[in-house]
């Protein structure tokens, strides 16, 4: 197995606070890989690490074997490296069509183009559709992102990252705030994605997570506290104690 | 011409991206109202003029305003280069105007794009700022710089050849009134074009949300630069037909008040959708006009009360109010951003 | 006979507003004294607004001119509103008449140009005359406001100055918005001049010289040599002990001591519910009398070549003493008086003591 | 060099008493106040009218300038501006664009569009000399009257509940009124406060900026100069802002007369490319 | 045992759209009642229109007897019910400690009570509000309801992005509050299993209206009303 995304030593720091501890971390090309921890432990800084949003207080970040810990957070897109939010982000004025369509054209490379209409882009439409479709947004196509359901917007905002084409995915609790019965859609939905792709995923409920993941890592206080199979850490007493508790099936 | 082979669901992908491409009768009405101005108002052209111009203004602050989400309180600094550019031009090489305006157009996306830097960072109020000190330095060095621009008395010895050698400006400023109407509606189908293209769309996901923008690959900052600098441009033709047509240019091209003037109007007739520049210049003005031709000394006073009244019952009435027609003649419900 | 249609443009509203309503002020009691009729044809004098700005002049002009039919144009509060208009004057031939602008070359922009108020070099050379001559003050620092008037006093006194004995040891330009003085006044407290020649707006000659006086300079001797607009009459009153001793070079005071002047102050104050008139309001005044006396000859005829003609040379008795149209510049030849400001009768006044007769704008 | 620091502060603290109502409302707020000066300039008609007409003592006015443009804004408040929050900055912007305008041409009837000048009790008048170096008093006054402003703002502001409070429901309106955050009453509180003390610097600038009509609009720039400089999350941040321009302006005009106009947009534009938020907001 | 919040069919909505339909509920003293239903169905609206920061079209809210429908949501604050929302709504410019003390009222749940529940707010009691962890704002969020010292708590989804050791602490302390101080509880959850386990009552909403009401322990034994309401239960595991 090939690594495609890989930290070293990656540290950040805010103010006295250590939010990220020395991770080195690797991620296998089309891994299915988990990433879990107690609240505040790191786990959307570090997402955010990788993608830029913030700059590490030290340490690099390689995708497919080049430094890009200084590299702009749209480059690292164009390299495909893309993520979700853990609160959504999503174009409020724009319509549903409209977000998922300037996303695929600036991944096509058209995003500089002022002398063409969007609509116009060839095959643009469908790409849209398909994507809308395979979301369960299809019948929410022209209404503005801000006014729909909470259900709707993550299910857009997972959409969004989706229509990057990404390589490497990384998200930070996707399911949150989908109610029980449609989680298992959007995970599936995410595990339907080409085996290349690679995903790392944050999420705090537990049977998503050993449903979806083949591989898990634990974050505790900014560090890596355990890393394993599904089933090592499942069992691993140590983080039951500070993360999974006791009763949770 | 929706592809044979294109699913349903594309289709209606389709017929949603078209929506703001087509013309709406509400659009081709408002433009054939503007050709018929031209007949049926002779005595108005003066400030229809200065209306056009203003519009014009308006329109390149929209672009980054309404489009971008970037507010400035110093437009007059491109419109005022773009105004002292031109009359130059005139003065020490050639009263051709077409040139002119580009010329115009050429010094006004240069100084956007000089300092489209100073504003990649900060919230409203800190870019507000940073382009009124821009403007403001400016103004001071057209105020000293009195050998090159005539200083607080005013570039003078402006003439400008007839347009492509035919019409030439007439005291009735008829000729001024159609050159600007027509540079105006020019400016016009290309923003409209530019709003509605891929960059259109990327400016209008940095405005909603610049942080997931960089995340699906917008180059936030890059789009920023590209569209100050377009708007820039535009100011800059606006200040060259400002000079072309009065033919004389004092300071107050670089002032506070333009800057403010123009962002009002724009907020009148309301940013995103491109005609708010047009109406709320119109709307202003006239209104302006009618009152201070009234009222020499208090006019002020009425104005400032119809704009808060205007604001209390709600600025989106007019502007919610063209989107609907336009959305109604188009046969859909739709949104303009 | 149809109506001779007078177009006046005056900055009503923004940062000369407090011009336009001395001159509004005067046109309308000029016109409550002599009536509405001159030359045997009925006068209709149409006042517009121009905001202060040059752009909205000229657009005001236009119209007067194309829309309104003004066979006149007259007002224009500032240079850059007079010489955008001066296009117009130009090209439609139409006599337009200056009330307050100042730079000299605007004579020069149409040669249907007249002008009733005064020059900057007008008054600043005078000043630069009197001030070694008899006033034995010999070094000054001039304070302008930067912008052109301030620039031309700051070149018509230094010249004049200097041709006459004196001498200026530092100029210092105080940008235009400019709410304290501070620095610049502490450049006189160090280089220490026998006075100093100031020039800045009307408004902050009031705050100029508090700060003078607050800073001690009162006593130290050092003497203030001001144009007239810094003592003007319009807020003289209210600039109160601090503009007391200051000397300035003007074309009017309203104590002026003559039967005309106070027969126009009466009618004013009279018209004006007590408001003083000042330079500008006098200016005005001066500008529809020449408008008047000027259709009296041409019969009516208010035609750009036959008014400007009959305009040259034209002697008016004004409230500030004689003055007349320089046949071969149009430009206004007047006294210019040399006033220190004194409490009379409780009031503060420019009082005249010493009067330059029958100067012209030495740049011409 | 010491008179000269020493006038800069002074001049310093003359902007921070024209800008600190509008700290409150803008930086505290959120709410773009640009009528803010026409507040300033009640407060200054208010007090030159008390003493140059009623011979009302000049301190006594100063607090009477405060209660009368207070009261002014309270009312404004719950009429008007309340209306307000809920909209956007431009609606804000335009709405006070409004009023701006109606209060100059309203005072420009009322008071007639000249000068208007204060007369100051003698003991507020000229300078003495410390130490070699002269001191205007009123200067001096000034000083010490901002200092403790500042100070019991900020500390209102930082310590009291009402500050955070207040905060709070600029944050977010919505949950502050659901958690118990009495919204509408916090923001006429400090909307008549903010108002209040842009009277209160009308009556104190009066003296050295003179009073016309048009004094809204003059100086709306330089208040809206200090705020964005400090910074809007403190009190504090406006005061030290107002030290700068101040004293960086009057040695720019010292030093080089010639660039004396530049100086003060120069630093504006200097500091806030290098710290968008303000030189004194906190970085988050 | 008395009522503390009734509901008598309350309908409601956001500008011209209507999202309620004539909901009524009944919360007791010392109560939990679960709110469940799929997205969209009213939930947050529901308690939001509790609050009275929705549109009121009809129908009455009651607390404790006394009609509140006509009162702000400050005073309904005042009056006794404690709002966690759904997007948390933790004020940004206010430290940790300073959004709990900004709400607090004298009674049982003080700032040192609220940290003993979650001793991670007080180590990043110095935190502004944009900087904390998601789960950390949930916790505040809870915790400045508490501070209130309310009669009944309206929790919007309370166990949202919280680590699994977190909501079962959460869930027990929440279960302990009803049970021993006998404050009510509406708690909307996406978890039907999770959080029927510690309410005693449940109503399902759907398009805006009840269609499910009775005891937690009844619904959890009518997988019928599970499944078609809520889609619970035959979920196929991913591959
Ligand atoms: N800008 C900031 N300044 C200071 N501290 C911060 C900042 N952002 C986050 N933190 C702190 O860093 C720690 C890690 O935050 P992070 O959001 O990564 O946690 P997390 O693992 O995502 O938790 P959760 O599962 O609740 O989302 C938290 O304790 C938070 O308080
Ligand atoms: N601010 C709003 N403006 C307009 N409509 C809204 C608003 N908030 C919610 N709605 C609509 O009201 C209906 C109910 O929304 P609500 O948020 O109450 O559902 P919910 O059950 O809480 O969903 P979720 O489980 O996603 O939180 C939805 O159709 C939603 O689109
Ligand atoms: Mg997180
Ligand atoms: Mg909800």
């Amino acid at each position: 197995m090939t690594t495609v995304l890989e930290t070293r030593n990656l540290r950040k720091d805010f103010g006295a606070l250590k939010a990220t501890q020395d991770v080195s971390f690797r991620l296998e090309a089309g891994a299915r890989h988990a990433l879990i921890g107690p609240n505040g432990a790191g786990k959307t800084t570090f997402i955010n690490l990788l993608t830029g949003v913030l700059k590490p207080t030290s340490g690099e970040i390689f995708l497919n074997g080049d430094d890009i810990t200084s590299v702009r957070r749209d480059r690292r897109v164009a390299r495909g490296l893309v993520r979700t939010f853990q609160i959504n982000q999503l174009f409020g004025k724009l319509n549903v069509a409209e977000s998922i369509g300037l996303v695929i054209s600036e991944r096509r490379g058209h995003g500089r183009d002022w002398w063409r209409f969007a609509g116009k882009l060839p095959g643009i439409a469908d790409e849209i559709a398909q994507l809308a479709t395979d979301f369960g947004l299809d019948s929410v196509l022209d209404q503005p992102c801000a006014g729909l359901p909470y259900g709707k917007q993550r299910l857009l905002e997972i959409a969004l990252a989706i229509a990057a084409k990404p390589k490497v995915l990384l998200m930070d609790e996707p399911a949150a705030g989908v109610p029980e019965a449609d989680r298992h859609e959007v995970l599936d939905r995410i595990s339907a994605l080409p085996s290349d792709v690679s995903i790392l995923l944050i999420e705090h409920d537990m049977d998503l997570v050993f449903n979806f993941a083949s591989r898990i890592s634990v974050l505790v206080g900014g560090a890596l506290f355990a890393e394993g199979t599904t089933a090592e850490i499942a069992n691993d007493p140590r983080v039951r104690e500070v993360y999974l508790g006791g009763g949770d099936e | 011409m929706a592809k044979t082979d294109m699913t349903p669901n594309g289709a209606k992908v389709v017929k949603i991206m078209r929506r703001p491409v087509r013309w709406s009768l509400a659009e081709i009405a408002f433009w054939l109202l503007a050709v018929a101005s031209v007949f049926l108002l002779p005595g108005q052209h003066l400030i229809l003029t200065e209306i056009a111009g203003l519009a014009i203004l308006a329109l390149s602050l929209d672009l980054i305003l309404g489009y971008a989400g970037v507010v400035s309180l110093g437009q007059a600094a491109m419109y005022g280069v773009g105004a002292y550019a031109a009359g130059l031009y005139a003065i020490h090489v050639t009263g051709e105007p077409l040139s002119g305006l580009v010329v115009g157009a050429v010094a006004g996306a240069v100084i956007a794009f000089a300092t489209s830097f100073l504003l990649l960072r900060g919230a409203d109020l800190t870019r507000l700022m940073v382009t009124l000190g821009v403007a403001a330095v400016l103004f001071e060095v057209a105020n000293k710089a009195a050998w090159l621009t005539g200083g607080a008395d005013g570039l003078q010895g402006i003439w400008i050849d007839p347009i492509l050698g035919l019409f030439d400006f007439d005291l009735e400023g008829h000729t001024g009134y159609v050159y600007s109407l027509t540079v105006l509606f020019v400016l016009f189908v290309i923003a409209r074009l530019v709003v509605n293209s891929p960059f259109g769309y990327s400016l209008k996901a940095v405005r909603d949300n610049p942080l997931r923008a960089s995340a699906v690959g917008v180059p936030v900052n890059a789009r920023l630069v590209a569209v100050y600098t377009l708007s820039g441009a535009y100011a800059g033709i606006a200040g060259a037909l400002f000079t072309q047509t009065q033919q004389f240019i004092s300071l107050d091209v670089l002032s506070f008040q333009k800057s403010a003037d123009g962002l009002m109007v724009l907020t009148i007739g309301g940013p995103g959708y491109l005609y708010g520049g047009m109406i709320g210049a119109l709307a202003y003005k006239l209104i302006q006009d009618a009152l201070s031709g009234f009222t020499p000394q208090y006019w002020q006073f009425w104005v400032g009360l119809l704009l808060v009244i205007f604001v209390l019952v709600g600025r989106d009435r007019p502007r919610q109010f063209v989107i609907d027609v336009m959305a109604r003649l188009r046969g859909g419900k739709g949104g303009a951003q | 006979q149809e109506v001779v249609k007078v177009g006046i443009v005056l900055p009503m509203t923004g940062a000369f507003q407090s011009n336009g309503r001395q001159m509004q002020a005067a046109i309308r009691t000029y016109v409550a004294v002599h009536g509405d009729m001159a030359g045997g044809r009925k006068i209709e004098l149409i006042i517009r607004d121009d905001a202060s700005t040059a752009e909205q002049a000229l657009r005001v002009s236009q119209e007067l001119v194309t829309k309104d039919k003004a066979a006149i144009l007259a007002g224009f509060g500032n240079t850059p509103a007079a010489l955008s208009a001066a296009k117009i004057s130009a090209r439609g031939k139409i006599p337009q008449i200056i009330m307050v602008a100042a730079t000299a070359s605007i004579v020069d922009a149409s040669p249907y140009v007249l002008r009733t108020s005064w020059t900057t070099p007008q008054m600043a050379a005078v000043i630069g005359q009197w001030a070694p001559e008899e006033g034995d003050a010999k070094t000054f620092i001039s304070i302008v406001s930067d912008y052109g008037p301030g620039n031309d006093a700051d070149a018509a006194f230094t010249k004049s100055l200097e041709a006459h004995g004196g001498q200026v040891i530092d100029h210092l330009k105080v940008p235009l918005a400019n709410p304290d003085f501070a620095p610049f006044l502490q450049h006189v407290v160090e280089k220490k001049p026998d006075a100093l020649f100031v020039f800045v707006p009307t408004g902050a000659g009031a705050a100029f010289m508090k700060q003078f006086v607050e800073r001690g300079l009162d006593k130290s001797g050092i003497r203030v040599v001001a144009m007239a607009d810094v003592t003007d009459d319009d807020i003289l009153n209210s600039m109160g002990d601090p503009a007391l001793g200051v000397i300035s070079g003007g074309p009017y005071s309203a104590s002026h001591d003559s039967p005309q002047n106070a027969a126009f102050v009466a009618a004013f104050e009279k018209e004006n519910n007590g408001m003083r008139p000042n330079m500008v309001a006098v200016s005005a005044w001066d500008a529809i009398d020449l408008i008047y006396k000027t259709l009296d000859k041409t019969g009516g005829d208010a035609s750009g070549e036959a008014f400007v003609a009959a305009a040259k040379g034209a002697e008016l008795d004004s409230p500030r003493g004689p003055v007349s149209i320089d046949p071969d510049t149009r430009d206004i030849v007047q006294n210019i008086y040399m006033r220190e400001v004194k409490r009379v009768e409780g009031e503060l006044y420019n009082v005249e003591f010493r009067t330059y007769e029958a100067v012209k704008d030495p740049t011409h | 060099m010491i008179t000269l620091l020493f006038d800069g502060l002074a001049y310093g603290m003359l902007l921070f008493i024209l800008s600190c109502g509008l700290a409150v409302t803008l930086g505290l707020m959120n709410f773009i106040n640009l009528a803010h000066g026409a507040f300033a300039m009640a407060g200054g008609y208010a007090t030159v009218i008390l003493t140059n007409r009623l011979g009302m003592p000049f301190l006594l006015t100063l607090p009477v300038a405060f209660v009368i443009t207070a009261a002014v804004g309270w009312v404004l408040e719950r009429t008007l501006y309340i209306r307000m929050y809920e909209k956007s900055p431009l609606d804000q912007v335009l709405f006070s664009i409004g009023l701006v305008f109606m209060a100059v041409s309203g005072v420009d009837y009322l008071m007639g569009s000249q000068q208007q000048i204060l007369h100051l009790p003698d003991f507020l008048r000229g300078r003495v000399e410390v130490f070699g170096v002269g001191i205007g008093i009123y200067r001096t006054f000034l000083i010490v009257v901002c200092g403790v402003l500042a100070l019991a703002l900020q500390l209102a502001v930082t310590r009291t509940r009402f500050g955070s409070r207040l905060r709070a429901a600029v944050d977010d309106r919505r949950v502050a009124r659901g958690v118990g955050i009495p919204v509408k009453t916090v923001f006429a509180v400090t909307f008549a406060v903010g108002s209040g003390l842009a009277g209160l610097g009308g009556a104190l600038g009066a003296e050295i900026l003179g009073l016309d009509p048009s004094f809204p609009l003059k100086f709306m720039v330089y208040f809206l100069i200090v705020v964005s400089v400090g910074g809007t999350s403190s009190m504090a941040g406006p005061l030290y802002a107002s030290i700068l321009l101040g004293v960086a302006d009057v040695l720019g005009k010292y030093y080089v007369p010639e660039l004396g106009g530049f100086v003060i947009y120069a630093v504006l534009v200097v500091v806030l490319v290098v710290r968008p938020q303000g030189l004194f907001a906190r970085a988050s | 045992m008395s009522e503390v919040l009734t509901v008598e069919n309350l309908s409601a909505g956001y500008g011209r759209a209507i999202a309620l339909n004539g909901v009524s509920l009944k919360v007791a003293q010392g109560e939990a009642m679960a709110l469940l239903g799929r997205n969209g169905v009213g939930k947050t609206t529901t308690l939001n229109s509790v609050m009275g920061l929705t549109r009121h079209m009809g129908g009455r809210v009651l607390l404790e007897g006394r009609d509140v429908t006509r009162l702000t949501p400050e005073a309904r604050a005042w009056a006794g019910i404690g709002w966690v929302p759904q997007e948390r709504g933790i004020f940004r410019s206010l430290t940790v400690e300073e959004n709990i003390t900004c709400v607090a009222t004298p009674g049982r749940w003080t700032l040192d009570a609220v940290y003993g529940m979650f001793p991670r707010l007080r180590e990043r009691r110095g935190n502004f509000g944009n900087q904390l962890s998601g789960g950390e704002q949930q916790m505040l969020s809870i915790a400045r309801a508490l501070v209130l010292n309310p009669k009944i708590l309206l929790l919007d989804e309370p166990t949202e992005g919280l680590a699994p050791i977190i909501v079962e602490e959460l869930l027990g302390a929440i279960r302990r509050i009803v049970r021993d101080e006998g404050m009510a509880a509406i708690i909307v959850e996406q978890h039907a299993r999770k959080i029927l386990k510690i309410t005693d009552t449940a109503v399902i909403l759907d398009r805006g209206t009840v269609v499910w009401s009775g005891t937690s322990p009844a619904l959890m034994a009518d997988a019928e009303a599970l499944a078609t309401h809520l889609g619970v239960g035959h979920h196929r595991v991913a591959g």
